[in-house]
């Protein structure tokens, strides 16, 4: 079957610093794969690039197909999901007008973020403002974002980070789910025992540069 | 692609408002002075005391200085007979295209002040002094 | 810098053959001395209307080919129009002041056009200083390059619809209105200053190429972090 | 999702945001309305003047003031809500144009107030028979402005000074659209003809909303 990501000799440049050199990296369906390392050795830039949103300065990449630096980008887009290290949600929004406005971009039904917000348990907070609410909150949010929008390519940054076991859970039920789909994931996190536990392989990142089997 | 199309087609609309524009805005008598011919015959739409400009050429033999400096100016057509309240620049002289601000006063323009307009023609000096009439 | 030294070296002469040429080609008869003027006034904005034509090339390019030397073509043409817009603004002030009786006229579209076009490009310059990153910077800087050359004949015809108190070209197909020796004179002056632009921009732009790769060389020294020891806290 | 309606989805989140900020009529109104009191105080008692110098003084401020409304908070958005809406698939020309439908009612309604208080102020010859040109110079202007302030929003975005730098952007490039809409007013007050001052404004609406389409990919990109 077609590799879902595919780096080649990869190097990216930010504020005219090298953050990644030489990446070599292939992400096959079905597969969850870990990648664990320090602060500042590249991690962030990493999962933005795979989920296109970081143009590449040298070598070469397809993600779900499509050739990364070239507008083929836009057409896959929505089959990657991403939870960042910071939540992506509009603070002066509440939580379930933030999923309202994901239901409405990814042209779904609003009655199905009401039933999403259930599954993860936010349904006695769906009222309170985003910027008020609890980390944990707004990740469990982020779940429920991804359950709805579904994507083949699941991009999770350090998302485990500081969550109590049933959020654990929650996000390792999405990752079984999108890899049951035929998807596949990339966890990144600095805390490479958390990695082993969840994932098939795990490689280092080191000042920007990726070794196998850390 | 959609944006594409978009895009051209804007640019010719675009195109075509700025050609638009030019022909109306030329048609159009959005003018920043009046020659004295115009300002002879639109009289009535400047009552007096209606602040408007006038550029014409200062007819030789006419300047007088006392108080004010008295003149006319003509564009070839008409011919307007001036008071200049201030000095004008130094400059200023007979045969001069020059550009004034003021208003009418019954059929003389009372003008505060005077710039010369320069042309785009370059003329050397004829021996002996002053210019010829161009 | 050898190219950009020989470029300068040259530009030096011409300007100093057209300087004298200026000097020594007869004045106008209504103006007198004044109008020498003109050999640094319209060379001036004719090179700042060119620097900021090439300011846009480059921009245009940069956007599609993604090369630096475009980038650097953009950021060097900019900051030389911006000077040549100051001198030739300046020069047209003191001239205007002498000639016309006033320095400055609002209601005339060149002196206006000219005006804007001036703060646009401070605009433009002052972004370039904000951003630290090449690339960034780069990308930025060439949307703006190719959108704001959009506006200057919107903002010329905005102001065009009056007449005007701005003399129009000497020089026209059918001839100039200017006798032969001021002529030449005025010309060989634009040639002059066309060559200063040539060597200010290829030297800006060895400037520009030299910094970044010092500033690359510095980013990659002392990157890595290296890990603590935790032995030695208690001496620290 | 078509186009119009992730235009109308971004555009309508932009105004709830701006409902609960509330920085364009709380903080910039205000503020506008004050300099245009100021205009009076200065001149002192010269009324005729202060009648002449109306229109002139609301399109100014209208320009200064309405693009700092076009630059407002609510406008702006941190990485984070960038990558959402480009993993959700948003076109970029569809955030360009639900900024611009945002920006554009905010800014239309703040030039009504700006206007229905210089009238008060300064009582301007303006006959109530051109109400509907003036309605639609003011509309025209806020079009162009929130085009504008949207581009150079997203130029400046994520930098130490993007309000002042926006700004300074801004400022010059809107001359055609402060030329156009005083041009309008004075020649309605003329009895004159406006379509030319009409033209050049659609001209500037177009030629941004062309600019903006066109480089809406490149200026996601280069907020990376």
């Amino acid at each position: 079957m077609a590799l879902l990501c595919s780096l080649r000799q990869v190097g990216v440049s930010l504020g005219g610093k090298t953050i990644l050199r030489d990446i070599d990296f292939d992400l096959h369906p079905r597969q969850v794969i870990g990648i664990a390392g320090p602060n500042g050795s590249g991690k962030t830039t990493l999962v933005r690039t795979l989920a296109t949103l970081v143009r590449i300065d040298r070598g070469q990449g397809t993600v779900l197909g499509a050739d990364l630096g070239t507008d083929q980008v836009y057409e896959v887009r929505s089959e990657v999901g991403l939870m960042g290290h910071r939540p992506a949600v509009i603070p002066e929004l509440t939580i379930t007008e933030n999923l309202e406005h994901v239901c409405r971009l990814a042209a779904l039904e609003l009655s199905r973020a009401r039933s999403a917000l259930g599954v993860v348990g936010l349904e006695d907070a769906a009222r309170t403002r985003a910027g008020a609410a609890s980390h944990g909150m707004l990740r469990r949010l982020e779940v429920a974002r991804l359950l709805l929008t579904r994507p083949r390519l699941l991009l999770l940054d350090e998302a485990t980070h500081g969550l109590d076991s049933s959020a654990q859970e929650l996000i390792d039920a999405l990752i079984a789910r999108t890899v049951a789909g035929g998807g596949a994931a990339v966890m990144v996190s600095h805390d490479a025992e958390r990695l082993s536990t969840s994932c098939d392989a795990v490689m280092g990142l080191a000042v920007g540069r990726l070794v196998a089997g850390a | 692609m959609q944006h594409r199309r978009f895009v051209l087609l804007g640019i010719g609309g675009v195109i075509a408002l700025v050609v638009a524009m030019t022909l109306i805005g030329l048609g159009q008598n959005l003018t920043y002075y009046l020659y004295p011919t115009e300002a002879v015959d639109r009289r009535a739409e400047f009552p007096d005391g209606e602040r408007f400009r006038l550029a014409g050429m200062v007819v030789e033999g006419t300047v007088e200085r006392g108080e004010v400096y008295r003149f006319e100016v003509t564009d070839g057509g008409a011919t307007i007979p001036v008071i200049l309240r201030n000095s004008p620049p130094p400059l200023f002289a007979e045969g001069v295209p020059v550009l004034l601000d003021g208003s009418w006063s019954g059929d003389t323009f009372d003008a505060g002040e005077a710039l010369i307009r320069h042309d785009e023609n370059y003329r050397i000096p004829e021996r002996g002094g002053t210019a010829a009439e161009g | 810098m050898k190219r950009a030294t020989v470029l300068v070296g040259v530009a030096a002469l011409a300007i100093a053959v057209g300087l004298w040429l200026a000097l020594t080609a007869p004045a106008d008869a209504l103006q007198g001395a004044f109008s020498r003027i003109i050999n640094i006034h319209v060379p001036s904005l004719w090179l700042a209307f060119l620097a900021f034509g090439v300011t846009a090339f480059g921009s245009i390019m940069w956007l599609w080919k993604k090369r630096p030397r475009w980038d650097r073509l953009a950021m060097a043409s900019a900051e030389v129009g911006v000077l040549f817009t100051a001198i030739g603004i300046a020069t047209g002030m003191i001239w205007g002041q002498r000639v016309w009786g006033t320095a400055w006229d609002w209601g005339d579209p060149r002196l206006a056009t000219t005006a804007v076009m001036f703060f646009v490009y401070l605009g433009y310059l002052a972004l370039r200083g904000a951003i630290d990153d090449p690339v960034v910077r780069a990308r930025r800087s060439a949307i703006l390059g190719a959108v704001a050359v959009v506006q200057v004949p919107l903002v010329y015809f905005s102001v065009n619809m009056f007449r005007t108190l701005h003399q129009t070209q000497s020089i026209r197909p059918d001839g100039s209105t200017m006798p032969r020796e001021m002529l030449v004179a005025m010309l060989v002056n634009l040639a002059a200053f066309t060559l200063l632009y040539v060597a200010l921009v290829v030297a800006r732009m060895e400037v520009a190429e030299a910094e970044e790769s010092a500033a690359e060389r510095e980013a990659m020294a002392g990157a890595e972090v290296k890990p603590p020891r935790l032995s030695e806290v208690g001496d620290v | 999702m078509s186009f119009g309606d992730q235009t109308l989805e971004l555009a309508r989140v932009d105004l709830a945001l701006e409902r609960r900020l509330g920085e364009s009529f709380r903080i910039i109104a205000p503020f506008a309305l004050v300099a245009l009191a100021m205009f009076p105080m200065a001149l002192g008692l010269r009324i005729t003047l202060v009648s002449e110098i109306g229109t002139a003084v609301f399109w100014a401020l209208g320009i200064l003031f309405g693009m700092q409304v076009a630059l407002r908070r609510s406008s702006t958005d941190d990485r984070e809500r960038r990558d959402l809406h480009a993993l959700l698939g948003v076109d970029p020309a569809a955030r360009f144009a639900g900024r611009v439908l945002a920006g554009s009612l905010l800014t239309t309604a703040f030039l009504v107030v700006l206007f229905v208080a210089m009238v008060l102020l300064y009582g301007p010859r303006l006959p109530l028979a051109a109400a509907p040109a003036i309605a639609l110079s003011i509309v025209m202007v806020a079009v162009g402005l929130s085009e504008l302030g949207t581009l150079a929003g997203e130029i400046a975005w994520g930098l130490r000074d993007r309000t002042a730098l926006a700004s300074l952007i801004v400022a010059p490039l809107a001359i055609p659209l402060l030329v156009a809409g005083s041009q309008t007013f004075e020649a309605i007050a003329a009895g004159a003809g406006i379509l030319p001052w009409v033209l050049l404004m659609l001209t500037t609406d177009l030629a941004l909303a062309v600019a903006g389409v066109a480089m809406a990919r490149p200026l996601e990109e280069a907020t990376r």
